[in-house]
């Protein structure tokens, strides 16, 4: 018993030591004296988390077996391994792109990546959770930690991201627990299992529905989908890439991941939440899709992306499937692997510019990370040869397999893909150097990690996109 | 007379509380005061908590729990915000909403 | 003795260009103009020998299958095959290319790695769009090359407007090719109810079981997709603006082989996968065809800009294919493709001799142009040759075309309009003489015209002109060269069965 | 011996071809043959061609006539056949075709040779004469077809030879338009048979043969209603409307005036306006076979014959006036086939194509393109070759005698013949009188020799038309005194030297006629020119095509394109409406988000209380 709770809880506890050791070396300082190296600090401390972070990625893959904790309030299957990997890994990826934040900030570094791995710890504590109550808490802790990430950077634009997202999801924090309280009186639970059983038996009233659209709309925050959407673009243009990075991924990946247990026992028996979703998704996507057409701000325009991409995802859990759920996955693992690539291109020419607009993203001195970005963006907008190509054949193929119903909703997504498109061109063709913008700028790349991350997401992206079938066979072996 | 408050008068109290302060957050300008109103529909969601511990027979604590975890949760929040706004105040000097919108 | 279709591959024919391509970007490559050019120049030219190859071993049911797995999980394999139609699709296709890659030399000032690069990427696209076997495969070809398309119109196109023509053209065929790929979803998911085997094989579809309706409905959706690229007239309005605004050698691309990738898609899908639903459809098509014909033939009469006229009468003559093409029947059925090809190497001999007319007189306003006869004979000779082929003079490519096209909805079998829309069809041989000698008569014709040409063409262009012209009339004398190709496509039953 | 001519005739017919194209490769690559031998080459296959289609004529009147086929296009039963196919009809036209254009081609040799784009003329020139032949030996109506198109291509590059003249380039340009037209009709007409044809023949292939015509006829007449089948006809015969310049399509001949004069010589005799005639022959089983086509077909020829004889009254230039006598003497040939008088046809083309020939050319010995009226002269030879063309003497005295037979049965048609070939003489002596003879100015030897030659023909013809058995020759006394009118007018003219006066008196010395009867005609010749001027603008035709033109362009640009850019403007419209909702106020944000949650709520709400009230309320 003990033996199999340490073998689950092995990525957790790694997290939490090394968010120990974190504090310890940061309130310590012993290498601070001995050392005239200034960067030392960071280094160590980079080292330090990157060490963690990928034990825990190898605990996760090291615990065999599936497992239900703590009286069934923590289940870990392979679907969660799967989800709190891809959350390891953007955060992996976020450490490697911090160089430029932390530069400001040499000695509360130790912050900063305490606040990540707590983030990380919270994300896939969320996608283990069975129960409401430890849902609520790990969801907080991650976004507690994403608060302060978001304001951390100096400067007065990152404080108010901040409070931004503090206001707006507290607010829909609010909302989740609402809902979460009336099903609570309901069924007199909090752990999924038993209310999946309750309402399984029992007619579902007015009030069940209600408490289910409050909780997506609480969590659909998180995705950044309406009725809490505009907060997105506020929020992405205010703060530092190495943190959107971690802010476009990690919340996505949790929130998907806790939508489909969610959607596929607790919500998942009223018809009017598949409508909601549907419309919501829709709502969202439009918006997103038409928002960025006369945006300029490179970090806006990903945003909107961001938005766009997400409510996509969600449309295709509006029906509820296992190939559905498959299908989003999947779509979630494309679109994090090309997300991070632009921003590891924004991180690379963000220094240079206050504000980032769209002249001067051919400020590189590489064509070949140009190239990638592009391909990064037209992977977004899903052109083939990028895995966003085969996202989203599985997307309109799952939506088409659930019937003809559908296909005015169909119709009306490929209109907003063509609208998607329009933008994710303007960026691709960023990279472009034309009269205006030829003033070359030589500078030197300040963050070493962000072009082998831009080239590695490309690749990924590309590799997907070519050979996908054994991801997609994984994808689906998922929720069968 | 106490005798007839039921299960639906907390009930509603909650709904109340938590529209009054969604309320609060949407209109009022001063951001002490939307802090406030969030602890508004933080409180009405407690109530509701309190509210299904007391009444079904068959629940363990749970209710009271969660009530406890997210008045410490809510605390937390109140923290971060006032630090984050302090942060901010130190920038601009005022206290009203509409003045931080500048990104 | 040697067996030579041992070196015949159908990835390697269709992923050579963009092997190339790739080396004209790597580092090590020298970065000297001259160099990138002639090297992708003899690229496309070995190419096009090797693509010969395929020709000349070709013997009848020659079907090169090539099909790894893909995306196992909807059995889709990454599969390439070539059969009678697509042969002569990609024959054009690189003759078109090499002609395109030879008028290059004097369009192409700048970026000349990148456009040659991308050049060779798009060749790749449109060969895998040509001689893909699985429908997944087929649209992956199909949305991918929208990407160099995109680049080559934007950033060396000759227009003012040549980024938001680009951008008008991607967004409508991507939007085009999304309702294709609900129509491919469509139709591969119902198979797998009517079968229930998961397939991805164009050849192997058998929607019998499906009711006409449904039929009619994946029809539909597909022919958005492919209505786009084609064009079908209301939805054509991107092709003048992206014809006009990109540099010669694409537009000589764009429309000799890019709108062929349409009617390709039509013959493969609706007409091979989906007869059922397609005999219902293709009565309304007809019209919309005898629309295309006559409606844009008006236009381009309409139009000042040589390049625009150009443009439109593309349109005309893609609805003269869509007319074979709905017919159903092998007359109509070998006119199309015909035609496709004879329509093919005019418009890209058109748009050539438009491009050394804007080369040497910077002029496309029609009413400016004149006395470039007196000033550039050997232009004019080439040039009154491939007008009169493209009005359908008799012993040139396009009569041929045309009359077989016509004569197949003449005798379709599926109801009498069609047939009244082959007649209707015909006056466009007056129309399409009026805006071809519009052109001929105000262009070359007259006294001189305010820009000055300082020399008749270069040799390169005299390659290229020669080789269309040489073309045509062996097309139009001789048109069982490709009409026996396509002589072994049977119908059954007013259905195409391979 | 005669059998070798026959077996080689395809030869000789593709000889031009090869010549054009040697021209053509030749001037591509710049080699440039001296002119003396482009000129050789060219007589040598005109002169060949004489040889082998006389050879062959001879041959076919002993031993029937020749056909050779192969296949041009063949997918299922949709067969289509070129090759050669001989027989009298044939021959005979192309013993004409040679003939003329042998020495049209000597003529040219002189009068172009100033001309720097002369090889491309010849080239043009060899190019006809294959156009022509192939049409001529066509064993099929698709084959006719073809010809009929390059024949038609090969007049616009002639009519627009001179083509830095952007007057000549537009003429060639509108009769090859209106040419195209009749093409297209034609070539309707022909699918159209072969889709009837597909239906019901029992034969697998179709080929329209003119070999098994008859069949063909039969059963197109068989399977079509009595309107279809007019239907069908009427859009064949529009072909030999458009091509031999009958009303009202005959202003493309006024038009193709604009070419070099002997390219005008060899349009109006042998090539482009036979062709007419030569298909209405072999479309006469399908054509008989329907009573009112035939009378259709002779009144439209008669009418032509009128309308344009008093078109041509009102002409003053020479050039227009012989192209509006051809339309009018096209128009008497296609009544007499529509009369069923082939021979008389036949006789009257090659007849009219010498003489017509003959006029061109002497027209052409002494004035060039650049003469006007006011400097106009004419050669001795315009005025014998103009007595041929009245019917005052050779040969067209003969024809004109057949004309009068033929048109017995029908008195009308008598008169209205009689008034035609009285207005032939009216206009063609106008022109006699109107321009001085030639003084001065001797021309060139080659061609004289051309000119002289037709004349010698035209003069033998006389002896060789008196052929047929005849009547009282009516004509033959009318045009005796009418003879006698026009020499006395002539000496009149001759001493007094005033030709206004004659022009404005006419031809009768009577001048009761001049006041009352020339009055009259006057103004029905003022009518006709109206109608003229109307047709020859084309006025309805270009207004509706550019009515239809405009229309076209405007849905295209105010319309459709218009419908996608408002979908552009729509779209960035919304955008930055949003943009101005996105108030960077976190408080509005939230406050829409309250809106929408509401309004789903509402929604959820009204949902569930309309379902209930539609259950009955609760339980």
């Amino acid at each position: 018993m003990v033996n199999d709770l340490i073998n689950i809880f092995i990525p957790h506890i790694i997290l939490i030591l090394t968010i120990i050791v974190q504090l310890v070396l940061g309130i310590l300082k012993p290498y601070s004296l001995t050392f005239k190296y200034k960067d030392i600090n960071i280094r160590i401390s980079n080292i330090v988390t990157v060490i963690g972070i990928i034990g825990a990625t190898a605990g996760t893959l090291y615990s065999q077996g599936d497992y239900a904790g703590f009286n069934y309030s923590i289940i870990v299957t392979s679907d969660v391994k799967a989800l709190s990997i891809l959350v390891l890994i953007c955060g992996l990826v976020s450490v490697f792109l911090n160089t430029n934040l932390l530069r400001g900030n040499r000695q509360g570094c130790y912050k900063y990546h305490v606040l990540v791995l707590t983030a990380l710890l919270g994300g896939i504590c969320a996608l283990g959770a069975n129960d409401f109550l430890t849902l609520f808490i790990s969801l907080e802790c991650m976004s507690f930690a994403l608060y302060f990430l978001i304001a951390f950077p100096k400067g007065y634009p990152s404080k108010e991201a901040g409070f931004k997202y503090l206001i707006t999801n507290a607010v829909s924090v609010a909302f989740f627990l609402f809902g979460v309280s009336y099903i609570l009186g309901l069924t007199s639970s909090l752990n999924f299992t038993e209310i999946t059983q309750i309402f399984e038996s029992e007619r579902c009233s007015i009030i069940y529905a209600i408490a289910s659209i409050m909780i997506f709309i609480g969590l659909g925050m998180k995705l950044a989908l309406f009725p809490f959407a505009n907060w997105i673009i506020d929020v992405y243009a205010g703060s530092e890439s190495s943190v959107l990075n971690l802010l476009s991924t990690v919340p996505k990946i949790v929130v998907t991941g806790v939508l489909i247990r969610l959607l596929s026992g607790v919500m998942g028996f009223n018809t009017e939440i598949n409508a909601v979703i549907l419309i919501l998704g829709l709502i969202t996507a439009l918006w997103a899709n038409i928002y960025a057409i006369k945006e300029n701000n490179v970090k806006k325009l990903l945003a909107c992306s961001s938005a766009a991409n997400a409510a996509y995802m969600i449309i295709i859990l509006a029906v509820f499937s296992s190939f559905a759920a498959s299908a989003a996955v999947f779509y979630l693992i494309c679109y994090v692997f090309m997300n991070m690539g632009a921003f590891a291109y924004v991180n690379m020419i963000e220094p240079e510019c206050k504000l980032l607009t769209l002249d001067k993203l051919s400020q590189t001195d590489s064509k070949l990370n140009a190239a990638a970005f592009a391909l990064c963006c037209l992977g977004l907008a899903g052109l083939p040869a990028t895995s966003g190509f085969i996202g989203k054949i599985f997307l309109l193929y799952s939506l088409l397999q659930s019937g003809l119903i559908l296909l005015p909703i169909v119709l009306l997504l490929l209109i907003l893909f063509t609208i998607g498109l329009y933008f994710y061109i303007k960026l691709a063709r960023g990279i472009i150097k034309t009269k205006q913008t030829a003033i070359h700028h030589h500078y030197k790349i300040l963050n070493s990690f962000s072009r082998p991350v831009l080239l590695l997401m490309a690749l990924i992206t590309v590799i997907i996109g070519i050979l996908p079938f054994n991801l997609l066979a994984r994808c689906i072996l998922l929720f069968q | 007379m106490l005798n007839n408050i039921g299960i639906y008068h907390y009930l509603v109290l909650g709904l109340i509380l938590f529209l009054t302060g969604l309320c609060g957050v949407v209109i009022s300008k001063n951001i002490i005061k939307i802090l406030i109103s969030i602890e508004f529909m933080l409180t009405a969601v407690n109530i509701n908590f309190t509210t299904f511990g007391l009444y079904c027979k068959n629940l363990a604590f749970d209710g009271y729990i969660f009530a406890l975890f997210y008045i410490a949760a809510g605390a937390v929040e109140l923290a971060i915000a006032l630090y984050i706004f302090y942060a901010m105040y130190r920038e601009k000097q005022t206290s009203n909403i509409e003045d931080y919108g500048d990104v | 003795m040697f067996d030579f279709s041992n070196i015949l591959s159908l990835p390697v024919l269709v992923f050579l260009p963009l092997v190339f391509g790739i080396i004209i970007l790597m580092p090590f490559f020298p970065n000297n103009d001259i160099l990138i050019r002639r090297f992708a120049k003899g690229c496309i030219i070995f190419h096009f020998i090797y693509a010969l190859l395929f020709w000349i071993f070709y013997n009848n049911g020659f079907i090169s299958l090539y099909a790894p797995d893909w995306i196992k999980t909807l059995g889709i394999s990454f599969g390439f095959a070539m059969d009678e139609l697509a042969l002569v699709f990609t024959l054009l296709t690189t003759i078109v290319f090499t002609l395109a890659g030879i008028a290059s030399k004097l369009h192409i000032r700048h970026g000349q790695r990148y456009y040659y690069a991308l050049l060779l990427f798009f060749e790749t696209t449109i060969l895998g769009i040509f001689n893909a076997s699985d429908i997944f495969t087929f649209f992956l070809f199909w949305e991918l090359e929208l990407i160099p398309a995109y680049f080559l119109i934007a950033y060396w196109g000759e227009g003012g407007n040549a980024k938001k023509s680009a951008m008008k053209f991607i967004l409508y065929t991507f939007l085009g090719s999304l309702f294709m790929l609900s129509g491919l979803i469509l139709l591969h998911y119902f198979n797998f109810l009517a079968t229930n085997t998961l397939n991805g094989q164009i050849g192997l579809y058998n929607l019998d079981k499906v009711s006409p309706e449904l039929q009619v409905l994946i029809s539909v959706l597909l022919l958005i997709g492919f209505g786009v690229k084609l064009p079908i007239v209301p939805i054509h309005t991107w092709l003048p603006d992206a014809h006009t605004d990109a540099a010669t050698p694409i537009s000589m691309i764009l429309a000799g082989i890019l709108l062929k990738t349409g009617a390709y898609a039509i013959i493969r899908f609706n007409l091979q996968t989906l007869p059922e639903g397609f005999k219902y459809i293709a009565p309304v098509l007809a019209v919309f065809a005898l629309i295309n014909i006559i409606y844009t033939a008006l236009v381009a009469y309409a139009q000042t800009d040589i390049k625009r006229i150009v443009a439109y009468s593309s349109i005309s003559n893609m609805g003269l294919i869509l007319l074979g093409i709905c017919s159903m029947n092998i007359i109509g059925l070998s006119g199309a493709v015909f035609h496709s090809v004879a329509h093919g190497l005019i418009t890209a001999g058109l748009f050539a001799v438009c491009g050394i007319v804007l080369l040497r007189c910077r002029e496309r306003n029609i009413n400016k142009l004149g006395g470039i006869a007196a000033k550039m004979p050997r232009l004019f000779g080439f040039a009154t040759v491939i007008i009169l082929a493209s009005i359908g003079l008799p012993s040139l490519a396009g009569f041929v075309g045309e009359v077989i096209s016509i004569t197949g909805a003449l005798a379709s079998e599926l109801n009498d309009y069609t047939k009244f829309t082959a007649l209707f069809a015909l006056p466009v041989l007056i129309l399409s003489s009026c805006y071809m000698l519009k052109f001929l008569h105000k262009g070359f014709f007259g006294e001189e015209g305010e820009c000055k040409p300082a020399a008749d063409i270069a040799n390169h262009e005299f390659v290229i002109l020669v080789s269309i012209v040489v073309l045509l009339f062996i097309l139009g004398c001789f048109p069982a060269s490709i009409l026996d190709i396509i002589q072994n496509i049977s119908v059954t039953n007013g259905a195409v069965v391979w | 011996m005669s059998e070798f001519f026959t077996d080689n005739l395809i030869w000789v017919i593709l000889y031009p071809l090869w010549v054009f194209l040697l021209i053509g490769t030749g001037r591509l690559f710049a080699v440039r043959m001296s002119k003396k031998l482009l000129t050789l080459i060219t007589l040598t296959g005109s002169g060949l061609g004489i040889l082998f289609s006389g050879g062959a004529l001879i041959n076919i009147l002993q031993s029937g006539s020749k056909e050779f086929v192969f296949t041009f296009i063949k997918i299922q039963n949709f067969l289509i056949q070129l090759g050669v196919n001989i027989d009298k009809l044939s021959a005979v036209y192309l013993l004409l075709l040679f003939t003329i254009s042998f020495f049209i081609q000597l003529y040219s040799s002189s009068y172009m040779s100033r001309e720097p784009k002369y090889y491309r003329y010849f080239g043009y020139l060899n190019l006809f004469n294959f156009a022509m032949g192939l049409l001529l030996v066509s064993p099929n109506l698709f084959q006719i077809y073809i010809g009929w198109e390059l024949v038609g291509l090969v007049s616009y590059l002639l009519i627009g030879f001179q083509y830095t003249n952007p007057l000549k380039s537009t003429a060639a340009v509108k009769a090859f338009i209106i040419n195209r037209i009749g093409d297209t009709a034609l070539l309707t007409g022909i699918l159209c048979i072969i889709y009837i044809m597909w239906t019901y023949s029992v034969s697998e292939f179709v080929t329209l043969d003119f070999s098994d015509f008859n069949i063909i006829s039969s059963i197109v007449y068989a399977h079509t209603n009595n309107f279809t089948f007019t239907i069908l006809c009427l859009l064949l015969f529009t072909g030999v409307i458009v091509k031999s310049a009958q009303f009202p399509f005959h202003t493309w001949l006024q038009e193709a005036m604009k070419a070099p004069t002997p390219v005008s010589a060899l349009i109006h005799s042998a090539t482009m306006v036979a062709a007419g005639v030569f298909l209405t022959i072999r479309l006469l089983p399908l054509l008989t076979l329907s009573k009112e086509i035939l009378i259709f077909i002779v009144i439209l020829g008669m009418f032509t014959a009128l309308f344009c004889s008093l078109c041509a009254i009102c002409q003053n230039n020479v050039k227009s006036v012989l192209a509006y006598s051809t339309s009018a003497n096209l128009g008497l040939m296609i009544a007499a086939v529509g009369f069923g008088n082939i021979d008389l046809a036949v006789i009257y083309l090659i007849v009219h194509g010498f003489i017509k020939a003959a006029l061109f050319l002497s027209y052409g010995m002494t004035n060039n393109e650049y003469t006007d009226d006011t400097g106009t002269t004419l050669p001795p030879s315009f005025i014998i070759a103009s007595f041929a063309l009245a019917g005052l003497a050779f040969a067209g005295l003969n024809c004109k005698e057949l004309f009068f037979e033929t048109f017995k049965q029908n008195t009308f048609l008598r008169i209205e013949f009689l008034l035609t070939a009285f207005m032939c003489a009216v206009y063609i002596f106008k022109l006699c009188c109107k321009y001085p003879l030639a003084k001065g100015k001797r021309p060139h030897a080659r061609e004289q020799i051309s000119v002289w030659v037709f004349l010698l023909i035209i003069t033998a013809g006389t002896f060789a038309v008196y052929g047929s058995q005849l009547g009282f020759p009516f004509w033959t006394a009318f045009a005796g005194a009418l003879t006698a009118i026009i020499i006395s007018i002539k000496a009149k003219e001759c001493k007094e030297g005033k030709i206004t006066q004659i022009c404005s008196e006419g031809f009768f010395i009577d001048k009761f006629y001049s006041r009352y009867i020339y009055s009259c005609y006057g103004k029905i010749t003022d009518i006709a020119n109206k109608i003229e001027l109307y047709i020859s603008n084309n006025k309805f035709l270009v207004s509706f095509v550019k009515a239809a033109v405009f229309i076209a362009g405007n849905i295209e640009k105010y319309i459709l394109d218009a419908a996608v850019n408002l979908c552009a403007i729509c779209t960035k419209f919304a955008s930055r409406e949003l943009e101005h909702a996105q108030t960077r106020n976190i408080q509005t944000y939230i406050a829409y988000g309250v809106l929408i949650a509401g309004i789903i709520f509402t929604a959820i709400l009204l949902t569930y209380a309309l379902v209930i009230n539609s259950l009955g309320g609760i339980g």
